[in-house]
């Protein structure tokens, strides 16, 4: 029993993790539209940049955290402002594909750099330890990792639906050139919200750092697995993508006590029962037909 | 449950779906209600058309026409009630099987394939019934049987010098009219036509009434429209929905000279707009 | 001008619609003699393994284009029928020891098998949640052939399949002459491909890409369209997928993971959808390509192929063939209206 | 086997090729990858500077290809390099998928094939033949290493956590063989996917029975994502951990703190000897870093290659396999060193390594202690049970 | 007279190589409700656009105010007070009605309505307050398209065909939703098709055909003229 609950907050520790990632692709698509491809590779970058950092300029986990996602933010502005914009009105699989070819992109140029074998990261002062309670004994660090992740997801969401940013924001990636007529400066919103759905991914990267391997590949299989929360969750839904983060964390936890060989199989299994039973996902609207 | 005045057998019993109620009734409706999320956008509409004749569906906006109509082309499944077509309980059926068994629509919002041209459209109409589409081993020239018959559906509603263009290049009337056009393929039983004058100057409208009417002889048309025009040239029967329920049936006249229909729908000026 | 209310996929295709409604029938035989000459010519030019490689993956892009550019369905999983028969087919091969096209039908109709299942779930689902799902259940695929090791060998992939051809020696040492005993299955794919799009079937998919709601309200039943075309698709991708590892010798789970299904749409993307030639000059492009980084010291496929994509993607997204045909349509019709400018 | 054979003097197409087919852009680029490459360029310098005039060839070739760990792609270019690029001889393959399939090509081909970088057994095994030479590793020498060792030492309890891949089963069947030979046991088998970058579950499952060992068996970014999360569990004290395939590239790109205190079977260490320091001087002045044993294996290969050429007097494949069957060699990277004839494994001293704590390096890549050498005689799979016929 | 407010001046537009506009000169004063009739393609909705900054293969002048509005852009020009009603009515998915209506800034504090003035107008869309706005039917998704320029405020309404697809009675309320703001200096440019509606509303009318303004005439001629008029436009 004691095993199971163990496992339980293990579950509920990676599911923070993979709600806090899928919901910076959630805004992205429910934002703009688009699919983005290269979340992978941009929480991957958050992971190598928090090495660099505290390799060149000594920049701590605590640093990495607020100065990383702002670099991804300010990179993020820069990919929508070059590529992704000229495929807004298009057909959403353009940009998917462009973020596509933007992922192959991106990791072999880091391969390049910073070489495949991985950069060393050590785990953040002051969170090295353990906490048991009763008989459970979770790492401290994990434990931050899932509140930290859950609070900033709780943030977002509230930001998204409740805020007249929200709104705008919206409606700007809804029909831009409406929204323009009716009085908003659309070029100012759509950008940053690129940009801040990139910092996300960012910041998950960064938590990853101390306790993930930092490589190049660190996020082709996420990507997947991001796609399979998403596509359970419901993709346009926001509090989809957050809940079948923490669901898919879970069902990894438990398949990987109970049955590891098919811990990974057992993803895409609830998946493909999620697209049979409510093809639009667990939280997502129905499609009009 | 129904309000107003319900022309015929909708007193006997409506729980029993196999009961035809009057020989000359095609389509029938029975407490056919429809929820989205909390929100009834249909509540139990029981409705009887005639074979034969022209039946408009009128009310304010937002009263349940589209929605019934999506219900009753299978577009949306009822939350509760049943369809029956001629009899048959039609309910939860897919929209390409109503469509088989003799129902045609147009759409409220023009709805055509952009890239295809008007002969096209027609030959994949006709070719619909017969199965030809599932021959992925057949040339593409097997549809060219077809080719005489569309040509003559174009002629009829005036686009046959047209038919080699593409749809997307037509203007608003040409495309409602090839919308009409379509529906009237293969010669259904039963026409819906949701707005078929919508958008439309006077000439054009007044064009459309007389496609309709000629196109009514030997089937039976259910058409929604706010044009009281149009409703007053072309009806036999006029249904007004208000909120998802039938507010009142009758005659042209008798509808327009109801005094909820009048506070509800027509205002005082009796609808003289259009 | 008139909003559209049904969430189509609208991708630009090379061809304006039906795809040979630019070119008059001369010019078409003309270009398919030419397209069966360079294919046959190929194993001169080109060190034969990878000539085989150019028509297998060009008949891949084929299967995927079937789907993008004829009824606007993206797979972004298309790796699961081609990796699913390149094992099939090596199993065959390898077991019963049967010629080599006999155990490639019997991988086809494998991969054909499993998309009725996969097509059944993919086809509920438009655009992108296609294109997602499809992703999806090639992983589950891959897992599956992961596990299977006894069959499939794992990760050290199904070695030694034999190019078995009645006993003909040349054929099954010589990679040139494989490449002609081999050839014949690529031309059977690409012509149902062509025979498919050109068919009453074609029309549909047509119309179903253009407005599903309306093909509906037409009576078609486009659920089941789809995932005919789908399954025939699948079957399609199959036979290159057992081209390849007949070729190879054997399969490995490289056939499976996504990035082989990305690389198809690469190509297919490349060449320009909707046509079903752009897939083999797509294919001509990468594999050479890829061939040629491979051995040039250059350790950055990704870079090179990442690049291209984007700029595909943003400038050229007809493709090559899309936008060598609309330059061509420019000249002549300046031809033909001398003196027509913009205003 | 083979055609006629060819006279004494006879270079092919006048020139030797040797072609290093590995892993220039992905995951073991750096183990081995381009700077196999630049020990091979050595091992072909040296070699001239020796023969200088006498040299049975001077126009000597080094071409390379990357096969990006995949099967098909290194399938292809071993056709390609033998077929077009006239190699000779095919070096490296880490990737145990694509080193069988290329020795497949090799003995299609017959042409000379020496494997360093892939860990399986089958190549000297079930799938051996006359072209092709394991020359630095394989899973049998890591198990023998690692797990006897340890076991001897009183870590009798092990739970072992493995990539449910062939490399990981084969692995952790030879560990089982030689932890029970020894006298210990392995609880628990723990399979997690391959590749995986989660394993909190896992060792959270493999610490429950409280082992002396936990032995992983996983390899470049699996096993740093594996001893991440081993630090994080906070178990590092009561229980060891076994390293089954480790390179110093993992240890430098993780930092030797988190591997402190972890032992684990080497081929070779550059800090081993004055020996193998000056030749990792040598290396470090053109790469301007330190070899791992792939390195010095692929250097070692190259070098012997050639010299069997000059014996041979021919670059034909039967002729230089004829030359380097039975042959003893005692080189900087082989002490001990003997190419078996039987199964062309190439048999030399290994040793049991432990990685030193952060405070006891000294200079950068000094990571290692070596604690014990296994002879060339033990480290290997005996003849007899290799299953392998020609 | 009341002050002019918008001045187009010999304005031509293209679509690609066609010409859709040619030279059309309208104004439209303070308090005035003017319509644009013609044909279906006649280029109203073009000319509209145009004046919002959307349209830009133009040449002549457009000046509100007696500023001009070159190189403004779109979001500038809603700024300055223009409000617009497409004629697809524009209402955002993704936005329910509630937010579709608060989205535009409020340009004219005091000409502004309220949300609360607003669902007193139109009940229907108080019920619906918390739906997405495309999940309304096509006449509440007008209603929704009219009410938010009200909300913003705007001075000078450009509305593209609103009585299209509507309740009688809608119609109506809206056409005295017209009448009461022009009343309180609002300025509507009204394209219609629907010309007796136009008829009920206006104070000029400008018929348009084939691009051209082809007569401009006050309310009492037209609706003196209609039947000449229609006949003339083939309307
Ligand atoms: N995007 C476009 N590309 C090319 N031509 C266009 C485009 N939009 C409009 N046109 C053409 O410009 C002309 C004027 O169109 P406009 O939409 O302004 O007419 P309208 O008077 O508003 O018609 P309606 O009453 O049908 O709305 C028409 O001939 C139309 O075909
Ligand atoms: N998919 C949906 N989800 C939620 N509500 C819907 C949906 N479709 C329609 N409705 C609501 O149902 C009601 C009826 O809509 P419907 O489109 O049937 O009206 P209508 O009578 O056709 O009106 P109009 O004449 O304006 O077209 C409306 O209030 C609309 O908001
Ligand atoms: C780590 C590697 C160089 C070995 C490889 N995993 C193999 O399959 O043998
Ligand atoms: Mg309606
Ligand atoms: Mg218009």
């Amino acid at each position: 029993m004691s095993a199971f609950i163990q496992y339980t907050l293990q579950g509920l520790a990676t599911g923070g993790f993979y709600a806090l990632a899928a919901l910076g692709l959630a805004v992205i698509f429910g934002v703009m539209g688009v699919v983005n491809f290269s979340h992978g590779a941009m929480y991957m970058l958050g992971a190598v940049g928090s090495a660099v950092l505290l390799d060149v300029a000594d920049v701590p986990f605590w640093g990495a955290l607020v100065v990383v996602p702002v670099l991804l933010f300010l990179f993020g502005i820069l990919v929508e402002r070059l590529l992704v914009r000229w495929l807004l009105a298009l057909d959403p699989l353009y940009n998917f594909l462009l973020t596509f070819g933007l992922t192959l992109l991106i990791v072999d140029l880091v391969k390049r750099r910073y070489g495949v074998s991985g950069l060393p990261y050590e785990l953040p002062a002051g969170l090295e330890g353990r906490v048991t309670i009763g008989g459970l004994s979770l790492s401290s660090y994990q434990l931050f990792a899932a509140f930290f992740s859950v609070a900033l997801c709780i943030a977002v969401w509230l930001l998204l639906t409740k805020t007249r940013i929200g709104m705008i924001v919206r409606a700007s990636t809804e029909d831009a050139e409406r929204t323009r007529a009716l009085g908003i400066n659309v070029g100012r919103w759509v950008t940053p919200v690129f940009g801040f759905g990139i910092a996300l991914a960012g910041v998950a990267g960064v938590l990853a750092a101390p306790f993930r391997a930092i490589t190049a590949d660190m996020g082709s299989n996420f990507i997947i697995i991001l796609f399979a929360v998403v596509v359970i969750g419901g993709l346009g839904s926001i509090l989809g993508a957050v809940m079948a983060g923490f669901l898919v964390g879970l069902v990894e936890a438990y398949g990987q006590a109970y049955a590891p060989s098919y811990a990974q199989v057992l993803i895409f299994v609830l998946m493909a029962a999620v697209v049979l039973v409510r093809p639009a996902g667990l939280f997502g609207r129905e499609e009009a037909s | 449950m129904t309000t107003g005045a319900s022309t015929s057998a909708t007193a006997t019993s409506p729980t029993s779906p196999g009961s035809v109620s009057t020989p000359s009734t095609i389509l029938r409706t029975v407490d056919l209600t429809k929820d989205f999320r909390g929100f009834t956008a249909v509540n139990a509409v029981s409705l009887d058309v005639a074979e034969g004749t022209i039946h408009a569906l009128v009310g304010p906006n937002g009263a349940g026409k589209t929605t019934l109509f999506n219900l009753l082309t299978g577009f949306l499944t009822p939350t509760s009630g049943q369809i029956l077509l001629r009899g048959d309980d039609i309910s939860g059926r897919q929209p390409e099987e109503i469509a088989h068994l003799g129902v045609a629509r147009s759409f409220q919002i023009t709805s055509l394939f952009e890239q295809m041209t008007l002969l096209e459209h027609l030959e994949l109409a006709l070719a619909s019934p017969t199965g030809l589409g599932y021959k992925f081993w057949t040339s593409r020239k097997s549809l060219g049987r077809f080719k005489q018959r569309g040509m003559e559906l174009l002629a009829e509603v005036g686009l046959a010098d047209r038919s080699g263009v593409t749809a997307g290049s037509l203007a608003y009337g040409q495309k409602r009219a090839l919308e009409i056009s379509l529906a009237l393929a293969n010669d259904p039983a039963l026409l819906l036509l949701d707005e078929p004058t919508a958008g439309m100057g006077l000439e054009d409208v007044d064009r459309t009434i007389a496609l309709v009417k000629k196109a009514s002889v030997g089937r039976t048309v259910v058409f929604v429209d706010h044009n009281m025009h149009v409703v007053g040239s072309l009806a036999d029967q006029v249904t007004v929905l208000q909120s998802g329920e039938v507010l009142a049936e009758g005659t042209y006249d008798d509808v327009r000279n109801d005094e909820r229909v009048i506070t509800a729908y027509l205002g005082e000026s009796g609808g003289e707009h259009g | 001008m008139s909003a559209q209310l049904t969430e189509t996929t609208h991708v630009e295709t090379a061809a304006s619609s039906a795809p040979d409604r630019r070119l008059n029938p001369f010019v078409r035989a003309g270009l398919l003699l030419l397209a069966l000459l360079v294919v046959l010519a190929l194993p001169w030019y080109i060190y034969p393994p990878v000539a085989m490689d150019i028509v297998a993956w060009g008949l891949f892009a084929i299967s995927i284009d079937l789907l993008l550019g004829f009824t606007g369905l993206l797979s972004f999983g298309h790796a699961a029928f081609w990796g699913t028969s390149a094992y099939v087919t090596g199993l065959i091969a390898i077991r019963s020891g049967l010629p080599f096209p006999v155990a490639i039908l019997g991988g086809a109709v494998v991969a054909m098998l499993i998309a009725v299942p996969t097509g059944y779930l993919a086809v509920r689902r438009t655009g992108i949640y296609f294109a997602m799902v499809t992703l999806a259940f090639a992983q589950m695929i891959f897992f599956i052939a992961n596990q299977a090791r006894d069959l499939t060998g794992g990760e050290n992939g199904l070695q030694g399949i034999p190019k078995s051809f009645f006993g003909i020696e040349t054929v099954e040492t010589d990679p040139f002459y494989f490449y002609y005993a081999a050839l014949p299955l690529i031309l059977l794919g690409a012509f149902i491909a062509w025979r498919t799009v050109s068919s009453p079937f074609g029309r549909v998919l047509l119309a179903i890409r253009d407005n599903p709601a309306r093909a509906r309200a037409l009576g078609y039943d486009v659920e089941r369209y789809k995932i005919m075309v789908f399954v025939i698709s699948a079957g399609i991708a199959g036979l290159a997928g057992g081209v390849f590892s007949v070729s190879h010798g054997f399969a490995s789970l490289q056939e499976l993971v996504w990035q082989t299904s990305g690389k198809v749409v690469l190509i297919t993307v490349l060449g320009g959808i909707g046509t079903l030639w752009g897939g083999p000059l797509g294919a001509a492009v990468v594999v050479l390509l890829e061939d040629y980084l491979a051995s040039s010291g250059f350790n950055g496929i990704g870079i090179i192929t990442g690049s291209i994509f984007v700029l595909i993607v943003l400038l050229f997204r007809k493709g090559i063939w899309g936008t060598v045909a609309d330059l061509v349509a420019r000249i002549r019709s300046r031809g033909r209206t001398p003196g027509r400018r913009d205003a | 086997g083979g055609g006629p054979a060819a006279a004494s003097g006879k270079i092919s197409d006048d020139k030797i090729v040797l072609a290093v087919l590995n892993d220039q852009s992905g995951v073991y680029k750096d183990l081995s990858g381009p700077n196999s490459v630049e020990a091979v360029k050595m091992a072909v310098e040296d070699w001239k500077a020796k023969h200088k005039d006498d040299a049975v060839s001077k126009n000597i070739e080094v071409v390379t290809a990357d096969h990006q760990n995949k099967p098909d792609i290194a399938n292809t270019k071993a056709q390609e390099l033998y077929d077009r690029q006239k190699a000779d001889i095919i070096l490296d393959v880490p990737t145990s998928s694509a080193a069988l399939a290329v020795a497949t090509q090799a003995k299609t081909k017959k042409k000379v094939y020496i494997n360093i970088g892939a860990g399986t057994t089958a190549l000297t095994g079930a799938q051996c033949n006359k072209y092709t030479f394991h020359w630095a590793y394989d899973t049998y020498m890591l198990a023998k290493g690692t797990g006897g060792t340890l076991t001897k030492d009183g870590g009798k309890k092990w739970n072992v956590v493995y990539p449910d891949y062939a490399f990981g089963q084969d692995m952790t069947k030879s560990f089982e063989g030689q932890i029970t030979a020894a006298g210990g046991a392995i609880g628990q088998k723990v399979p997690t996917p391959f590749p995986n970058d989660n394993f909190a579950t896992y060792i959270t499952k493999a610490a429950a029975d409280k082992p002396d060992v936990i032995g992983t068996m996983h390899a470049g970014g699996d096993l740093i994502n594996f001893v991440k999360q081993y630090n994080q569990a906070g178990i590092s004290d009561q229980i060891k951990l076994a390293v089954g395939l480790m390179f110093i590239t993992d240890i430098h790109s993780l930092g030797a703190e988190q591997f402190k205190g972890v032992t684990f079977t080497e081929a070779w260490y550059w800090n081993f000897d004055e020996q193998n320091r000056a030749w990792a001087d040598k290396f470090q002045a053109k790469t301007k870093t330190r070899p791992s044993f792939a390195h010095a294996a692929n250097y070692s290969a190259a070098f012997n290659y050639l010299e069997a050429v000059q014996e041979a007097g021919s670059d034909t494949g039967d002729d230089v396999v004829a030359k380097l069957e039975g042959k003893k060699i005692n080189d900087f990277f082989l002490r001990n060193g003997e190419v078996r004839a039987a199964d062309h494994r190439v048999i030399h001293d290994a040793y049991l390594a432990e990685v030193k704590p952060a405070s006891e390096v000294k200079e950068e890549w000094d990571y290692e202690k070596i604690v014990a050498t296994i002879p060339a005689a033990e480290a290997f799979k005996p003849v007899a049970e290799s299953g392998c016929s020609m | 007279m009341a002050e002019r407010l918008l001045t187009v001046d010999t304005l031509s537009a293209f679509h690609g190589e066609a010409q859709v506009l040619r030279d059309v000169s309208i104004d439209v004063s303070v308090g005035e409700v003017v319509t644009l009739v013609g044909r279906n393609g006649a280029g109203k909705t073009t000319l509209l656009r145009s004046i919002m900054g959307l349209h830009k293969n133009t040449r002549g002048s457009i000046a509100l105010d007696g500023t001009t509005l070159d190189g403004k852009s779109a979001d500038k020009r809603a700024r300055l007070g223009i409000g617009w009603v497409p004629d697809d009515r524009g209402i955002y998915a993704t936005l329910t009605v509630e937010e579709n209506l608060s989205l535009p800034p409020v340009v004219d504090k005091d000409a502004s309505w309220s949300l609360d003035r607003i669902y007193e107008q139109f009940p229907v869309l108080r019920e619906r307050r918390d739906f997405p706005g495309t999940k309304l039917s096509g006449g509440e998704q007008q209603m929704l398209a009219m009410a938010r320029p009200l909300r913003a405020g705007s001075r000078l309404l450009l509305l593209d065909e609103p009585s299209e697809g509507l309740a009688p009675v809608i119609v109506s309320q809206i056409g005295q939703i017209i009448r009461d703001i022009r009343s309180q200096g609002v300025a509507v440019l009204l394209v219609e098709q629907n010309v007796k509606f136009a008829s009920t509303v206006a104070d000029r009318h400008n018929l348009l055909a084939q691009g051209e303004v082809v007569e401009s005439l006050d309310n009492d001629a037209f609706q003196s003229r209609t039947t000449e008029l229609l006949q003339h436009l083939g309307m």
